[in-house]
């Protein structure tokens, strides 16, 4: 057991930990607080998978700006501070079965697929993640489409969110 | 060095309790925290790839942070329709939510 | 070893201090709760109702601008590191890109989303 | 004479060889020694904190023709250690029906977003921090921490002030967080990294020459992110009392007050290292590393010294009149700048160093002016607008 693989276990139970948490505690502003927490621990994730620009943009705009909004949403979004009723619908067993063959599925499939072994390749030298990002981005022959698209895309959903959720009197 | 098996055993655990979050939760705003974790295990797998393949092949991280982009209009769309739904219906139980139009 | 440790252990320690501050606090002062004390703060006067108040729904337009314009840098963060060596192509199309948002933006500043009331 | 320039490096190659006298893995003696390194540096930026409550205290005085602390020590200079005691002795109250768990985490939330931000400071040639090639972005990242731990403040005291004051603040800093990321590319652009370390070493003139206008938007948004007068909108202490802080006494509001200074002290560091050459100062900094510190620090309470100056000179703005300023004017204004940079950029990619220099430095200029110009006639139009629907109504209307 290396030092990577207990920083990784460590971080990878904390992580889903959170998760469930997530998904089971019944008060709603506690389940934002689990989420960011778990958004951190992905963040982490990444920087041990040294995507080091993934990992502050997950910071950025995981907890930053999507937690934010929705501790925003549930606060808009509450009668009292106190949650009343069930947090799960009737069919919550039927759910968790389905999340938990979903698991078994995948990790069947992992288990039964050779490319598991492989291993991380050392970095070339001279080479940035970010611009190499920078070099995909833009040039004609990569992702340029995509780029642009992901703009439109976002000012669609910039003009139809505010368009929804505007209070119009 | 962590085995890349490891990274996709717990994307998967992080999807399947997407899954049932985004499934079982009677709450609306719950039902996208729950979608929120899955987007965030796709992450996890995607990264992992680049990291474990072709280091010099950016098309991970690309595809990462445009599913960052998607993560984002999604959210922002989805609490939107929630207040709108709150304000006129005064819930946010998607199971009171039954009505096909209002 | 990547400089990510020295991040985590600037995390650790930023972790240390703040606690050993308000531990020493915890040790050193004084606990004798009573319920006055612990009243809400409210100018003296007694509480009404719990802390819940009806928050605007503005918050959430400018938070979700935010978000957007957010995600938009995120974008930009790569194109500007390389910058330099691309030429005029990619700077077209990075203030196509900002062109774009800048739309958005003046939809919801011309229908009069970006006002306070 | 090897110490003098470069400490960092003989201390630690010193350390190392007793650590590994002890037979110690040199892994984990490098990771002992990050430690200690940190550790220490942490340490004296809590007692300069401790010096910045004094500095603050006096410098307000000064601004309100007042003495400031007079009374403990020359100058008053022990007053911040007396300040020390008594937060340490004071009865730590916790508001009834508080959610205990998050109550307790966010001062040392907040505390700890601003201390991380140092990880990424270059301090000299040879200091360079933690040289992440992404330590633009960490900025708002640890930024986004203290937008947290506010939240978690102003919500977990159970106190309509404090919840009040938690999402003014996070909405002031959120948006002001927009123009800020995108002035931050300006330099990003001049240096093609985002490392904080090469934005630094890039700077052979200095950046605020080539893009005048990004820093003046820099600090502008610095100052809202800070939360600080003028943009003190979330402890607005004639309405909201103080904000998110309200419930908290002893060391917890401690954590926060020595946060806001220590946070508004680092900033004016960020903005001299991005703008104003952080530790360059004329080649002095290749003297000594100690020389070099002590330029940036200079450079970094002039920068702390403007934002105090600020703060107790300006009244505060109201907060739709802020978020309108930052949504209708900061932010075009700051897109507008970078696509003109940007532009600039690459039509004098060959240019000599002079044609660069004043083309970007005029170009800048003319943004300014252009919206300026515009921000004048539209509220001239406005102010016209409003004045004549006033005229035109009838008497008994106006009083």
């Amino acid at each position: 057991m290396t030092i990577d693989k207990i920083i990784f276990l460590i971080v990878a139970a904390g992580t889903l930990i959170a998760a469930l948490r997530v998904v089971t505690t019944g008060n709603l502003i506690h389940a934002a607080f689990w989420l960011i927490a778990t958004l951190f621990g992905v963040a982490v994730i990444f920087a041990v998978l040294h995507a080091s620009f993934l990992a502050v943009v997950q910071v950025v705009v995981y907890i930053g700006a999507i937690a934010i909004l929705f501790i925003f949403a549930v606060m808009l979004t509450r009668k009292d501070m106190r949650d009343q009723g069930p947090q799960l619908n009737r069919n919550w067993g039927f759910g968790a079965l389905l999340a938990a063959l979903a698991f078994v599925g995948l990790a069947l499939l992992v288990h039964g697929w050779s490319g598991v072994t492989k291993t991380a390749s050392a970095f070339p030298s001279g080479f940035d993640a970010v611009s190499a990002l920078g070099n995909a981005l833009v040039s004609p022959d990569a992702y340029v489409l995509p780029f642009e698209v992901a703009s439109v895309l976002l000012v669609a959903a910039l003009v139809g969110a505010v368009y929804v959720a505007y209070n119009r009197k | 060095m962590v085995p890349l098996s490891w990274y996709l055993i717990f994307s998967a655990a992080l999807f399947s309790i997407g899954l049932f979050g985004a499934l079982s939760r009677r709450n609306l705003v719950a039902i996208l925290l729950g979608i929120e974790l899955m987007l965030n295990s796709v992450n996890v797998n995607l990264v992992a790839f680049w990291r474990y393949g072709d280091v010099t092949n950016i098309t991970g991280q690309v595809f990462t942070i445009i599913v960052f982009a998607v993560a984002a209009a999604e959210v922002a769309v989805g609490l939107a329709l929630v207040i709108s739904v709150y304000r006129k219906r005064n819930t946010v139980i998607a199971d009171e939510i039954d009505m096909l139009k209002f | 070893m990547s400089s990510w440790v020295y991040v985590g252990l600037f995390l650790l320690v930023g972790l240390i201090i703040p606690v050993g501050a308000i531990g020493a606090a915890w040790v050193l002062a004084p606990k004798k709760p009573n319920p006055i004390k612990q009243m809400t703060y409210e100018c003296g006067i007694e509480t009404v109702g719990d802390s819940w108040v009806q928050f605007k729904a503005q918050y959430y337009i400018f938070a979700l601008v935010f978000l957007i314009f957010d995600v938009e840098t995120v974008f930009l963060f790569p194109w500007a590191v390389k910058l330099n060596s691309l030429g005029m192509f990619a700077v077209i199309e990075g203030i196509i890109f900002i062109l774009i948002l800048i739309v958005g933006l003046a939809y919801t500043w011309r229908k009069g989303m970006l006002e306070w009331v | 004479m090897d110490f003098l320039k470069d400490p960092l490096k003989v201390t630690a190659d010193w350390l190392l060889g007793i650590f590994a006298g002890w037979g110690m893995p040199e892994l984990w003696a490098n990771v002992l020694i990050g430690f200690l390194g940190i550790f220490i540096l942490v340490a004296l930026l809590m007692a300069l904190d401790i010096i910045l409550v004094w500095i603050e205290r006096k410098v307000v005085s000064r601004f309100q023709s007042r003495i400031g602390p007079n009374r403990v020590g020359p100058f008053g200079l022990i007053q911040p250690f007396a300040d020390i005691i008594k937060l340490l002795i004071k009865e730590d109250t916790t508001p009834e029906g508080a959610d205990k768990t998050l109550y307790n985490l966010a001062p040392i939330l907040s505390m700890m977003s601003v201390l991380i931000l140092w990880a990424v400071v270059p301090l000299a040639p040879s200091i360079l921090g933690v040289d992440l090639n992404i330590g633009a972005l960490y900025i708002i990242a640890a930024g986004a921490i203290g937008a947290l731990s506010i939240i978690m403040a102003g919500w977990s005291s159970n106190n309509k002030y404090s919840l009040i004051g938690a999402f003014r603040e996070v909405a002031v800093m959120l948006s002001f967080e927009i123009p800020m990321l995108t002035v931050m590319l300006i330099p990003t652009i001049f240096t093609g990294s985002m490392g904080i370390g090469a934005i630094t070493q890039a700077q052979d003139t200095w950046f605020v020459f080539l893009a005048p206008l990004a820093a003046v938007i820099f600090l502008i948004a610095a100052i809202a992110e800070l939360g600080r007068a003028p943009f003190d909108m979330g402890e607005a202490e004639s309405e909201l009392i103080s904000g998110y802080n309200i419930e908290y006494s002893g060391m917890k509001f401690g954590m926060f007050y020595a946060g806001e200074l220590l946070r508004a002290f680092t900033f004016g560091g960020f903005w001299a290292i991005l703008f104003f050459g952080g530790y360059r100062f004329f080649g002095l900094e290749q003297v000594s590393a100690f020389l070099a510190v002590a330029i940036l620090f200079f450079k970094a309470f002039i920068g702390y010294w403007i934002i105090m100056w600020v703060k107790y000179t300006l009244l505060r703005i109201r907060i739709d009149h802020m978020l309108a300023f930052n949504w209708k004017f900061l932010t075009p204004v700051a897109f507008v700048l970078l696509m003109t940079t940007a532009l600039m950029n690459a039509l004098l990619a060959n240019a000599p160093a002079w044609l660069y220099i004043g083309g970007m430095f005029l170009s800048n200029i003319l943004v300014a002016w252009i919206s300026l110009e515009v921000a004048r006639s539209t509220s001239r139009r406005e102010r016209e607008r409003v004045e004549g629907a006033k005229a035109s109504m009838p008497e008994v209307a106006q009083h």
